[in-house]
Formats: C-alpha cells, structure tokens, sequence
C-alpha cells in the first residue's frame, strides 16, 4: 500500500512541480529523493511498517514477493535515475512530467504486484500503459517516436479490448458473480465461459510483455521511442508485466495448470524462436536489444509455465538480472552517437570502464556462469524441469540461448577485438559517477550471479 | 432473454471493432472501432452481471458483488476516456508532424 | 570427522589463489611486471599443489579434511559449495598446476599488448580449471566449466591470429550449446535427487547424483545431454570442428592451456559426473561412443596426413588421441581406465611440449607450414632433440609417459572388443606416419633460407623443455606413483559403474 | 652364483649410460673419448654377459631378477624384471660381443664425421644396444616389447644419420612405420594374452597350466599376431621392403642392426614363445611357407642387384627366412644356431663392404669395382671367408646351421625342403657372384678411385679378422650327432628354454650324409656358375625376368598402389569433403541457416500497424483452434 500511496502521490509532487522547479537539474533531484522515498516507504511495508491501513475490500493483498518485486523495481529505478536522469532532460522541455509519469508508471507497477481482482489488474496494467504512450512519443518533432507512440497506442487499446472481454467472460463464468481471483472457484474442471475468458486474458498478457506471436509492436516502439524511455519500458514495466501474468494464473487458475501449460509452452518456445533469431540480424544495438528483451521474455514466460516457487524465485531473479544489465547496457548505449554495432568498435579500449562493464551485462544477458542472468536463466530451467514433461522446451530454451550469444557477443567483439574507426565518436558526458554507477551496477550483477540468495533471502526468511 | 443473446450481440460488436481495426487506415476510425470493442465488453459485462444477481440467492452480500461488473463498467469508462486523450493527442501530434492521419503512412520502423 | 582445525583446504587454495592473482593481474600496466607476477603467481600455485602432495600419508581423516570443504551456499534448492579432490582431482589439478608455469616461462620471449589483461585471464582461466577438476556440486562444477571457457575466449579473441574472431566465436558458442544441454541434464537429474541434508527437495551434490535412481528412459536423454556438451568438449568426432581453427588462431598459451587442459576437462567430466550417474545408458550407449571414438581416431590421423599446418597437425593428431580416451573411458575396464588417467595427465605434458616448440619455430620464422620449413635440426639441434622426444612421447614410444597410458588404454579396449582394439590400433600407425613426415619436413633435410637464420633456443625454454622431457620419462619409466594416486577415483567410479 | 645376476641390470645400464654421456656432452667430447665410452661400455656390458653366460651354462637355468614395479593395478601386474635364461645369455653374447666388434670398427670408419656427430653416432649405437638388451632381457613381454620399440626407433634414427638427405629420411620413416605395422600386430598379441591369461610373464604364460586355459583359436590368433610383429622387425614378406632401403644407414650400422642383431629379433621372440607356437599349427605352416617365400624372393632379386650393400640386404631377408622356415618347421635350435652363424658372417660380410665402401671412397656400385683383393688383403681374405660360410662350405660355421635347418625340414616336409636346397644354391650364386665383381678381375672404377683404393685401418681389420675366426670356428657348437656324439652342445644349452623342439628321427645317418652331399655339391656348383657368369662383366639393360627382378619384383610399387596411394586419396577425401564440406560445412551450415532464418523472419516486421493486428489476431484465432482440439 506504501508504494502505490507514495507513488502516486510523488507522481502528482513532481507533475505540478513543474510549474515551481526553477534548477535545470531540479526535477532529477526531486526524482531521485521520490525514488528513494518510495523505495523506503516499500521497506517499510516488508517489515510491516505501513502508513495507511483502510479496508481495502479484498482489492489488494500485499504478500512479501509482490513487496520484494516492487523492491527490485524501485531499486532499477533509483539506478535509471541515476544513471539517465540526464539524459531524461535531453528528451524535451517537459522534464517534470516526465518523471511524473514514470512515477505514475511506477503506481501501476505496484499495482501489478498486488492487485488482488481482476479489476485491480486491469487499472495497475492500464495505469503502467498509459503514461508510456506519452512517454513513446515525448520526442514531438521525431517521426520515430511519433510512429512508435502511434503504433503503441493503438495495439494497446487493441489489446486492452482483447483483456477487457476476457475478464468479462470469466467473469460471466463465474458463478460466485466475484472479479475477486481468488473466488475462482475451478475445482478441477473448465467451464467454457472462463476457458475462453482465460485465453483471451492470457493473449492480453502476452501482448504486454512481448510474447510472439503478440510482439510486434516491441521492436518498432522500442526503436522508435526516445532510448532513455526505452531503456526503462524494456526493462521495469516488462517485468511488472510478468509480475502480474504470474499472480493472475497462479492464483486463479493453478490449479488447472495443466490445461493450459501447452498454450504457454507453444507461446514461449514462438517467443524465444523468433527474439532470438531475429535479433541475430540486427545492426542497430537499440533494435538488437529489442528482440532480445523478447527472447529475454521468452525465458521469464517459463515462470508461467512452470509456476512453481522456484519459478516465483525465478522470476525476481530474472527480473533484477535483465534489468540490471538492460538498463546498464541502454545507458551507455544512449551516451554513443553511433546506435550500430560499428559505434561500439573499439569501446573497451577507447573506456576500459564502459567496456569492462558493459561485457559483464551482456555475459549476464548470455547467461554466463557468475553472472546474475546465469542465475535466472537456471532458476527458470530447473522450475520448467521440476514440473514435469516438457523437456523439449528447455532444450529449445538452451539452444536458443546459445544462439543469443551471437547477437551478444558481436557486441563484445565490437568492442575489444576490433579498432575503432575513424569515424567513431567519443562516447559524451563520461562522468566519474556515471562510471562508478555502472561498476555498481556490474558489481551488483556479479554478486547476484554468485549468491543469489542476496536477494531472495528476504523471500525465504 | 437469455444470456446467450447479449453474449452473441457483445462478441459481433466485439468482432466488428476488430475487423474495424483490420481493415480501416484512418486512425480516428481505428481508434472509434477500439471504443466499439469496449464498448461491446461494457455491455457484456452488465448483461452478466444481471445474470448473476438473477441467477443467485439474494443475500445482500451477493447482490453486491453482482454489481461490481457495473462499476467496473464506469472504471472501463474512465479509462477509455483517459485513453481517448492521450491517443487523440497522439494522433494530433502525428498529424501536425505528416499532415496524414493514415496509419500505415508512417512505417520508418521496420526491420 | 570432525575437521575443525582446518582453517582452508588445497582445492580452495587452489581456486582462489590464481583467481585473485588473476584479478589483480588486471591492474599491472607494466609489461615486465605483469609477466614477473604472472610467473610468480603460477608457481606459488604450483607448490601449493606439490604441497599437497606432502600431506597424502597422513591418517586418512586429516587428508579428507584437508581436501574437502563444503559450504552452505544456496541451501533452499540444495546446492552448496562444495570442494573436494580424490586421486583423480589431485593428479589433474597438478597437471593445471604444473602447466602454467611451464607456459609462462616458455613463452616469456614473446610479448602481447596488455600484458596484465592477458596474464590476468590466463590466471582466470586457471581458477576455472582448478574449479573444475576440484568441483564436488553439480551446480558448482557446471558455473566453473564455463568460467574456464570466458577467458579463454577472450584470450583467443583478442590476441590471436588473422581469422581469430569468427573461429573462436565458432568455439565459443559451439561449447556454450553444449554445456547449455549439459545443465539441463544435470537439472534433470537434480529433480530426482534425494536431499543430502536440510530445506531442499533435491540437491546437487555429487553424492546425490551419484545415487539418483533413473529410470531406463530418463538415462537415456540425459545421457545425450551430458555427452554431447563433453564431447564437444573433448573433443572427439564429430564434434571437433571447432578444434583446428581454434588451435590455429589462438594465442600459443591459450593453445597449450585449450589442448593440454582444457580438452582433460571432457574426458574427466565423463569419469565423474556420467559414468556413475548414469551407469545403465553409458553401458547401453557404450558401444555406440566407443564406435565414433575409434572411427574419430582413424579419421583424425588421416587428416593429419594431410595438414600443412603444425598447428593444425597437432590439433588432428590430439584429437585423435581423445578419441582413444574417450574409448577407453566407455570401456568401464579397470585397466583401460586408470590408463586414462595416466593419459589425461601425460597427453597434457606431451601437447604443451609440442606446442612450445611449434611456437618457438613460429616465432622466430614466422611460419608453421610444413613446406616452408626444412633443415632446422642443423641450426636448432637441441630444439630439434626436444620436439623428436616430445613426437615420439605423443605417438606413444615405450618408456616415454604416453606409452604408459596407451598400452593399458588399448588392453581394455582389446577385452571389450578385439575389432575395436584392432583397427583403434592402426591409428598407432598413421599416427607414425604424420608425425615422422612432420619431422622429416621440419627438422631434416637441408635447410633452406628461411630455416637458416633460425636460432636455437635460450636457456630458460631449454630448462622448460628439459623439465617436460624428464616429466615425460619419468612417468614413462615409473608410472606406478600415478596410478596408486588415481586408485581410488577409478576404483570408486568402477564400482558404482558396475552396481548400477 | 647369484652374485652376477644381482649385477644383471648393469648389462643393460652400461650402454644406457653410454648413450646418455655421448648425447649430452656430444659437444664437449674429443672423437677419441666418445669412441671409448660408446665401446667401453658395450665391453663392459659384454663382460657381464659373458658371465652371466657361464653362469648359466653351469648352473640350473632360469633366473629372474625383479628391478622394480612397473605397472602394478587390480587386474594388470606387469613387473620391470629380467630373466637370464640360455636363449637370452646366449643372444647376450652375440649382441654385445658383435656389438662391440662394430662399435670399435665404427670408430675408424665414422672418423670423418665432425666430432659433433661422431659422439652423436656412439650415441644412438649405444641407445640401440640398450634396446637390444632390454629386448632379450626383458622376462615378460612388455619389457621385450619396449626393447622391441626401443630398436625400431635406434634403427630409424641411425638410418637418417645422414639427414641432409631426404631420400635417406625417407628410408629412416619406411622402416619405423613398417616397424610399427608389425608392432601393432605384436601389442595386439600381448592384449589377448592379458585379457586370457591375465599375465605377461614369460614364467606364467608358457606354464603348461596356462597353456592349457587357451582354446585353439586364442593360439591360433596370439601366434599369429606374434607372427605379424616378428615379420615387421625381421623384414619377412610382407613387411620386408623397408630393409633394403635401410642400406642408407652407415656401413657398421647395418652390420650391427639390419643383419647380426634387430632383424633376428623375430626369431627370439618366437624362439622365445616356442611353447605356445608348438601348439599353433596353423600358424607353423604359415611361418614355414612365409619364411621359405621370403628366402627365395629376397634370394632371387639378390641376384640382380649391383649395390654391395643391396646384395647384402636382400641376403639377409633371405637368410631370416630360412630361420622362420626352420621356425616353422619346429626347429627352434636350428633357427637360433642360425642366427648366431649369421651374427657372425653378416657382421663380417657388411663390414667387408664396409671396408671396400671406404676404401672406394663411398662407391657402392660393383660394377665400378673389381680386382680389389691385391689392395686389400686383410678384406678380401675375411669376406671370403664370410662368404664361403654364408655360402654353407663345410666346415665353416654356415654349413653346420644350414644343414641343421635343411635337415629339419627335410623331416617336415620334402617339397619345403627341396625348394630351400634351390635358396641354399642361390644364397650361393649371388654371393659368389658379389665376391668375384668385387674381388676379381680388373679394376672398373675411374682412375682416381683406383689411386684412392686404401686398406683399411687397424681399427676396421680387427674387427674383420674376429669376425671371419668367429665365422669359421662358430659352427663347432652345434656339430651334428653324425659327426660327433654329443658334438651338438648348442642344442643341450638351449633344451630347458626350446623344450618344445621336435627330435629329428626319420632320418638315418647314411640319409643325412647324402642329403649333406647333396647341398654341399649344389652350392659348388652355383659358385662355379657365378665364377663363370663374371668372368666377362658387361653392363647391359636388363630384360624379361632378370628386369622384374632388378625392380625387385615390383614389390614397393605394389605396396605404393593398393596401400599408400588409396590411404593417401581416403585422406584427402576426408580432408576436403567429409570434413570442410561434410562436418564442418554442417556445422557453419547450422550458424548460416540461423543466419538465414533471421533474415526470412525479420520480413514478418514489416512496419505496418495493419499487418500486425492482423498477425496478432491470426494468433488468437490459432490459439483457439488448438484450444478447441485439445
């Protein structure tokens, strides 16, 4: 309840703030004390210290994952802030409502890990899209971005109908007459109603973290859209996204898993296919980190097909490792002329820092051994293995990730085994905060990957 | 009547939207056809919703919950309004950069 | 047992050494130091490692102790960090011990640009290694596999030859396939674990895996998993694609620690994390491996007839010679077994032998083909003297270390099948052919302009070489300490083999 | 009596350590000192053997002497051991004892070579004495086999002695790799002895006990394989042509390993294993037939060779081959007699030609020669000797052997027998007729190798004139019961090892005599035939047969199209197809289609809105279409 409070209002602080904010750099601060604030109002709540405690009707339930995810969050945010809150102001002239609606996203985010109706899910996801279709086309003058916010826009609705009739229908089949979905009474056996009401529920989902055949608007809206923005939608918001896929067909229809494991099963292996072997071809690092923010969600989608607590544990594991190295990744990125793999030639050698950290958030990416996506790539495959007898699909998984190391790793050759050219611009604004940053950052995926029970002890104890 | 005719006329109105969406290149148009999707879950919603509270023992409890569908009707209201004002102003913006509301007028993002 | 007065232990000593010193390496600018510090550190690891050795005739409770640590580590899903080194990961922990030193000085004439960077992945690679061979967690094991294999990759994609990058980027994500369906196999088995101890279902341990109970099918897709990515690995036909290119482009002592160690890893992997986890598929598929092994072996000395390359030669003819291990390892026979590992460790002496002088030869000429070359035994005697010991060592001439391994190699093969042993054993023969016409190409004959200006070697390569060649006769003449050090491994894995 | 078998291993260690201090300090060393070390140490080692031998030959036979473990496992014990027995003492003697008569020849014929190499040479000659010891030394078969490798490679080295030269490479590899044909033949005989017997032990697998665990066909194979292995390193059909071609070594080496020592150790080794051989008859008749073949084939291209080195090559396969008939007929004696006459007369032979190679400034061809006995005593007179004892003239050593030999086989088979009698006649003809081209006439060389024409030191002489009393004298250890009662010692000596021996008995004394005649008469006549044939030389084109055997009946052409060249066209083969285009083609095949794939699928990213509603919808309506299915 603290982090949706706080949240929201800090949303509405920052967005009137604009008017008052005299400092060129006052919005970032104001951004950065909210995060932090927000990030310590969630602590509080996971040590049971809340501010408001009204009769919530059964609408949210806050459990301590959902509080650990919003942690997780919070945190990648603080990091984005960080690491971006620059280039936020680069965007355009609005630098207050920016960051009002990133907060408004970050609402809907802990809305997503804790909505307790279907009702809830359906505000908390709307509450995440919203504020990102203006975010996708705040660069006004760029036809990109115009595109992408267009695009966004409409495949959004489109998809938000697509979740709307399915909630209706499970609601019709309910015969407890309650969007509550823990009164989903199933007990063994489908009815049709709430059969198709699922479907489409499950397609809605997809759509919002990118699973095929529902991603096509990922690559166009990331690519178009400013990359400081895209840095944070591909990473916070897909993972909230999941967060709430998860609650949802954990909590209502777990126990006829077995049901619809299949449609999840033939939409992940579809997902990590086609991420992992269109990504192969991009020239672009920014449209290349699209298609692997969907492969990347095709392995996150084993949670909801395993759905298990390895697979929950998993999932915060997963999360915090792509977002981590996505978000480290996309800030040097925005600080390159140059978005094609050429830009990065000779990195490593030209910034040792950018370039060392750099490799360990696309060996985390890989899933490299010692590094923090090797531990949610593992956590996800043994959740898959532990439920039983899709093994296919794990295997489909793991060569799939072996093809993502092609697209990764030209990245890194790029940067230490071949010379810059002449044409390749320093990379600007290299501060020694910026630096030190991303070292925690890596930092932070290294020690991760090494004990992942850093971040899931709060979880176990 | 029974529940089955709402649901049918709710999944054509439905299904309309959607070819809406298919077929036209207009954005309005498009995004009017969207409005029609919702709009068609609107009224499903409130034809189950009477359906429950007919259908069930008339606890007070239970009447309760069986108008929830109808405030979540009005939430479906608000935020199709909230989407309306962002996406309007999209499309404005689009139309102010391309002097063209057409949809597949801009595709500069493609692999 | 009760090891509370053992503050740390050998593996750990072994891993965290080279891994700090290789981390430290990476801040040395200075190219003298780095390799001054690179030397320094591998030696240290090395007596370490001999120190070890010290204390194997103490009660056998202290030697455990001594050799084994476990620590909690991620204790819900039953893993733990868990260290431990019988015969088998002594005697090949000592052959990454002794290697590097061996590399370092060998190599010292030469030079690489970012020096500390180099040196600290060379160390890297190392801990990995040590990790690897010391592993007693199937979780532990599969994070240090792959973490022997990222600096190796970066050493041969920055520092090696003209075509480094697309053939090393082949290696690289032909191994990282293969140990992606590894993990699923080691997961697949870990989901019908018993729990050693504690929170988890399941665990990784070795103990549990080594007392998992599958079923026939279940053995046999894991099989397949665990295999593949070993004898990629390995790497035994037809999965050694990657291998010539790889050997060909990569930095000398990323060659010598890929051939002389790496591939050990495979053939290791297989004596202890598939044979006796899988004992009913590994015997139902031995003949199967044991058939592309021998066809590989054949196949691999044929194309090293052919080569023009030394380094490509070398690489065909090792291949060959992991065939015959990898043979020997699925024949489940004592004898053949403890000759492999006698082999892992004289095959990994005899290759970084050869490999210094190939890259002795291209360093001062600047060219390894075979037609080139000529006539260098008249102006490099000694260097000649050595590469004929270190030829001879690799095809196996008694009384050198090879010989040692091979004849209890082939003797089990032989009483697994008298065919298998016959016609494994005309590689014995191409592999005289290739490496005499290597010799005959290299070394004899007269010298021609480029062979003329050829120096023989300095002291500290004769000192290095001299080490190996005595390493090589020593183990050729008294194999008897190895093989009672590697007793147990072999006996342990044997009979877990043969109950299950 | 036990004292000298505890110094056994010295037997060994003496030449080992000759080779080690002429091979490290190749450089530091004068020609005299590395001379006297290689030869020193032979001595000494010749010394110990000669005691070892009288220690034998008085006291009970068998010794084994255990250095230390070599191999030791559950299921392999394989002891570093050596036995002193009367077969081994006795090729102990002739190793060391020619072994040494050559080594202080070499120091005079190799003195021309810089010291470097000089020491080098003693060098790879004591490594090569070390090998032959460790050979008859070893009391099981991997210590035989590892003294069996031992010489093979010693041999391959001293053959490239002269490395400069390719073609002389060349030979050097021909020979290791026909070696190791033959070693594998033999490894893979010692497999199936451990995996039947669980043993190597000489002591333990000829003990009737075990003996008798073996089915026929584990004899028929292990015999057979051993077969393989002596046919390698004794140059028999079909591995023999690597012999010839080692002529490229150093004069005194081809005394010592390619005619008195390594090429007969084929015969010890199934001298050795008598007691299973007995029992393999199938394998006996393919000895007998192999080695007969041999005779007469390296017999009959003898005949058209002008190499004096050639000659003596082919005389040599010929004359092993007569011991692997013996072999097969079951006479161990004879063989092992045979090998010993021929240590001598060989070693003698060779090193004649050495001499008259030296003298002729490195002249090999006889038809340049001639006329060289006034110039020449000392080698004429001891090559003489060696010929007429090769040639099997009473009562020079060769006849005794050879009619040992004749006369077993009589007994086994006549037909065996009578083609033998024509190699006997040949081994004659040829050798006579090398003599006379060589010895007699007038000179044909140029003049300046006429003025050159030396004899030759002392230090090559001695060697000679031992050889040629040792040629003459050696039969007297093997004189025929027909001649003296009890006059065969060598066969009382050798009966607790060859137990096995089949008794001649079918043959009377008067039979014998005749058949002894016979032989003696037939010889006569080949080397009045060879006598007349050389009184005119004239150098022509041969024709016809004489052509196919000049070209030494085609045999390494033959070897050269069904063996090297398909093995060579598989290669390549496997080199460019199955692996660049097959595997490894495959494998970029894999990382291209990836490529390719990606490249059809990014298509389905068009940019247009409308097609992706239209694929998302697609989707939807496939989902629940396999809903409806399932």
């Amino acid at each position: 309840m603290n982090a949706i409070i706080t949240t929201a209002v800090w949303g509405v602080v920052m967005m009137f703030g604009g008017v008052f904010f005299k400092g060129k750099d006052t919005p970032r601060y104001a951004a950065i004390a909210g995060i932090i604030l927000v990030l310590i109002a969630n602590c509080l709540e996971m040590n049971d210290q809340v501010f408001f405690s009204p009769d919530l009707h059964r609408m949210f339930e806050f459990k301590p994952f959902g509080l650990l995810f919003n942690a997780v969050a919070f945190a990648c945010t603080l990091l984005y802030f960080l690491l971006n809150g620059r280039d936020v102001a680069r965007v355009g002239s609005n630098v207050s409502e920016y960051f009002a609606l990133i907060f408004f996203v970050l609402c809907g985010v802990s809305i997503a890990s804790s909505f307790n109706t279907l009702l809830t899910l359906f505000l908390g996801i709307e509450i995440m899209s919203i504020p990102l279709y203006i975010l996708t086309g705040s660069d006004k003058r760029n036809l990109k971005s115009n595109e992408a916010a267009l695009k966004y826009f409409l495949m959004g609705s489109f998809s938000t109908g697509i979740l709307l009739l399915g909630i209706a229908f499970i609601y019709g089949g309910n015969e407890l007459a309650s969007f509550n979905i823990n009164d989903l009474n199933l007990a063994g056996r489908m009815p049709a109603m709430i059969g198709v009401g699922m479907l489409l529920v499950l397609i809605a989902l997809a759509f919002k973290v990118s699973a095929a055949p529902f991603h096509f608007w990922t690559p166009d809206v990331y690519d178009g859209a400013p990359t400081v923005f895209t840095s944070f939608m591909a990473t916070i918001v897909k993972a909230a996204g999941f967060i709430a896929f998860l609650r949802l067909f954990s909590k209502s229809f777990g126990v006829l898993h077995e049901q619809w494991q299949i449609f999840i099963a033939i939409i992940t292996a579809a997902t990590l296919v086609i991420g992992n072997l269109t990504a192969v071809f991009q020239q672009s690092v920014k449209r290349m980190l699209a298609y692997s923010s969907i492969a990347q969600a095709g392995f996150m989608l084993f949670a909801i097909f395993a759905l298990n607590d390895d697979a929950r544990e998993g999932l915060i594991l997963y999360s915090a490792a792509y977002s981590l190295a996505t978000i480290g990744l996309f800030a040097i990125l925005i600080r390159l002329e140059d978005y094609t793999i050429e830009g990065f030639n000779g990195l490593g050698k030209r910034s040792p820092v950018l370039g060392v950290t750099a490799v360990i958030f696309l060996l985390s990416l890989t899933g490299v051994p010692g590094t923090a996506g090797f531990m949610g790539k593992f956590y996800m495959l043994m959740a898959a293995l532990k439920n039983g007898h899709h093994t296919w699909l794990v295997i489909t998984a793991v060569l799939m990730a072996a093809v993502s190391a092609y697209y990764y790793f030209r990245v890194i050759q790029a940067m230490f085994f071949r010379e810059a050219g002449t044409l390749s611009a320093e990379p600007r604004d290299i501060t020694p905060g910026f630096k030190l940053l991303l070292i925690v950052a890596a930092a932070l995926v290294i020690m991760i990957g090494l004990y992942p029970e850093m971040l899931l002890y709060w979880l176990h104890s | 009547m029974e529940i089955k005719w709402y649901i049918g006329l709710a999944v054509a109105l439905f299904c309309i939207g959607v070819t809406g969406v298919l077929t036209r290149r207009n954005a309005i148009i498009v995004f009017m056809c969207i409005e029609l999707m919702l709009n068609a879950v609107n009224l499903l919603l409130v034809a189950f919703s009477k359906m429950h509270a007919l259908a069930a023992p008339a606890t007070a409890d239970f009447v309760t919950r069986a108008s929830e569908a109808q405030v979540f009707v009005f939430f479906i209201m608000v935020v199709a309004a909230a989407e309306v004002s962002v996406g309007l102003a999209i499309i404005v913006m689009l139309y102010r950069n391309t002097h063209s509301v057409d949809v597949n007028f801009l595709n500069r993002l493609k692999n | 047992m009760n090891c509370n007065t053992v503050y740390i232990t050998f593996p750990e000593l072994l891993i965290w050494f080279p891994l700090i010193a290789g981390l430290a390496s990476f801040f040395i600018r200075n190219q003298g130091v780095a390799k001054a510090w690179a030397i320094l550190a591998s030696i240290i690891t090395l007596c370490i490692s001999l120190t070890g050795f010290l204390y194997t005739d103490m009660s056998a409770e202290r030697d455990f102790c001594l050799n084994n640590v476990s620590y909690e580590w991620l204790k819900y899903i039953g893993s733990s960090f868990a260290l431990g080194m019988d015969g088998m990961g002594r005697m090949l922990t000592l052959l990454t011990a002794i290697s590097f030193p061996v590399i370092f000085v060998a190599t010292y004439r030469k030079s690489y640009a970012g020096s500390g960077s180099f040196y600290g992945l060379m160390l890297l690679a190392q801990a990995g290694l040590m990790g690897v061979f010391t592993a007693m967690d199937a979780l532990v094991f599969y994070i240090f596999w792959e973490l022997a294999l990222i600096p190796v990759y970066f050493l041969c994609s920055r520092w090696g030859g003209e075509r480094r990058i697309p053939a090393t980027f082949k290696f690289f994500v032909y191994t990282f396939a293969g140990s992606l369906l590894m993990l699923v196999g080691i997961l697949y088995v870990y989901q019908h674990t018993l729990p050693i101890q504690g929170f988890a279902e399941h665990s990784f341990a070795w103990k549990a895996f080594q007392n998992v109970q599958l079923t026939a099918g279940q053995q046999n897709l894991v099989f397949w998993l665990f295999f593949i990515a070993f004898a990629i690995k390995m790497p035994v036909f037809p999965f050694h694609t990657w291998q010539p290119d790889a050997y060909e482009q990569s930095p000398a002592p990323a060659t010598m620690v890929m051939s002389g160690i790496m591939v050990k890893m495979g053939i290791f992997a297989v004596i202890r994390w598939l044979l006796p986890v899988l004992p009913a598929a590994s015997l139902k598929y031995s003949s199967i491996v044991i058939g592309i092994s021998v066809a590989g072996m054949i196949y691999a000395s044929c194309i090293a007839m052919m080569q023009d390359d030394l380094k490509r030669l070398a690489a065909y003819s090792s291949i060959a010679h992991i065939g015959l291990m990898c043979a020997a390892v699925f024949t489940a026979n004592t004898t053949a077994m403890q000759g492999v590992m006698v082999q892992m460790f004289s095959h990994g002496i005899n290759i970084i032998g050869l490999w210094i002088v190939i890259e002795l030869i291209e360093q001062q000429l600047g060219v390894r083909k075979l037609s080139q070359l000529g006539g260098v035994a008249h102006k490099a005697p000694v260097l000649t003297i050595m590469l004929v010991v270190m030829a001879l060592a690799n095809i196996a001439l008694p009384l050198t270390n090879a010989f040692v391994g091979e004849f209890m190699m082939f003797s089990g093969l032989f009483q697994y099948s008298i065919w298998y042993a016959a016609i494994a054993g005309t590689s014995i023969i191409l592999a005289a052919v290739y490496t005499l016409t290597m010799i005959q190409k290299v070394f004899l004959g007269e010298s021609n302009a480029l062979t003329g200006k050829i120096r023989d070697i300095s002291w500290n390569e004769k000192v290095i070489l001299a080490v190996l060649v005595i390493a090589v006769f020593m183990v050729g003449v008294f194999p008897q300490p190895m093989l009672d050090m590697v007793k147990d491994s072999v006996t342990a894995v044997l009979t877990k083999f043969r109950n299950g | 009596m036990r004292t000298i078998f505890e110094w056994i291993w010295l037997v060994p260690v003496l030449p080992l350590v000759g080779f080690l201090i002429n091979g490290l300090g190749r450089k530091h060393l004068s020609k005299t000192m590395a001379g006297i070390i290689g030869s020193g140490t032979v001595l000494g080692a010749f010394i110990i053997s000669l005691l070892v031998f009288m220690a034998v030959k008085d006291g009970s036979g068998a010794v084994t002497v255990p250095l230390f473990t070599f191999i030791d496992t559950t299921s392999l014990h394989i002891g570093f051991s050596f036995g002193a027995d009367a077969l081994s003492s006795l090729f102990l003697l002739i190793i060391t004892g020619v072994g040494f008569l050559i080594h202080v020849y070499s120091t005079a014929y190799m003195h021309e070579e810089p010291g470097k190499d000089f020491a080098k040479y003693f060098a790879y000659l004591n490594l090569f004495v070390f090998s032959m010891l460790l050979l008859v030394m070893g009391s099981n078969f991997v210590i035989m086999f590892i003294g069996w490798e031992g010489v093979g490679l010693c041999s391959y080295l001293l053959i490239g002695f002269w490395f400069t030269n390719n073609n002389y490479n060349a030979a050097a590899r021909k020979a290791f790799v026909m070696n190791r044909i033959g070693d594998l033949g033999f490894l893979l005989a010692i497999f199936w002895l451990l995996s039947k017997t669980g043993s190597v032990e000489y002591s333990e697998v000829f003990s009737s006990a075990t003996l008798q665990k073996l089915s026929s066909a584990d004899k028929t194979g292990i015999t057979l394989l051993l077969f393989v292995g002596a046919t390698g390193k004794s140059a028999q059909i079909p591995l023999f042509t690597w012999l010839p071609d080692a002529m490229a070594g150093p004069t005194p080496v081809s005394a010592l390993i390619h005619a008195a020592t390594m090429v007969t150790a084929g015969i010890y080794m199934i001298a050795r294993s008598n007691a299973l051989f007995s029992m393999a008859e199938t394998t006996q008749h393919i000895i007998a037939i192999t080695g007969l073949a041999t005779a007469l084939l390296a017999a009959t291209i003898a005949v058209k060779q002008n190499d004096i080195k050639k000659v003596l090559a082919y005389s040599t396969v010929s004359q092993l081959g007569f011991m692997f008939l013996a072999l097969g007929a079951g006479a161990y004696t004879a063989a092992v007699f045979h090998v010993m006459t021929h240590a001598f007369f060989k070693a003698l032979l060779f090193l004649g030609s050495g001499s008259v190679i030296h003298a002729m400034g490195g002249e090999q061809d006889i038809m340049q020669m001639g006329g060289l006995k006034k110039k020449m005593r000392i080698t004429h007179l001891t090559f003489l000797v060696g010929c007429l004892a090769i040639a099997g003239f009473p009562p020079l050593s060769g006849f005794f052997s050879k009619d040992a030999i004749l006369l077993q086989v009589f007994e086994h088979n006549k037909l065996l027998y009578a083609l033998g009698l024509l190699g006997a006649m040949l081994t004659a003809y040829y050798m006579f007729r090398l003599y006379f081209l060589t010895f007699n006439g007038s000179f044909r060389g140029t003049d300046e190798q006429a003025h050159h024409v030396h004899e030759s030191p002392a230090a090559m002489t001695l060697p000679l004139i031992v050889l040629a009393v040792l040629a003459v004298i050696g039969g007297f250890v093997g004189i025929p019961e027909v001649f003296m009662a009890n006059g065969d010692r060598l066969h009382h000596f050798l009966a607790p090892v060859l137990s096995s021996e089949k008794a001649v008995h079918g043959v009377s004394h008067s039979e014998e005599m005749l058949l002894m005649g016979l032989a003696t008469g037939l010889v006569l006549v080949a080397v009045i035939l060879a006598y007349v044939q050389t009184r005119k030389v004239v150098q022509k084109e041969n024709t016809g047969f004489g052509k196919v055997l000049a070209r030494k009946w085609y045999v390494d052409e033959l070897y050269q199209a069904i063996v090297v060249q398909p093995l060579r066209q598989l290669s390549a083969f496997f080199n460019s197809i199955v692996e660049k285009k097959g595997i490894d083609g495959f494998v970029n095949g894999v990382g291209k289609a990836v490529q390719y794939s990606s490249r059809q699928i990014r298509l389905l990213q068009g940019g247009q809105v409308g097609v992706y509603v239209l694929l998302m919808v697609l989707g939807i309506l496939a989902l629940f279409i396999i809903q409806m299915f399932l």
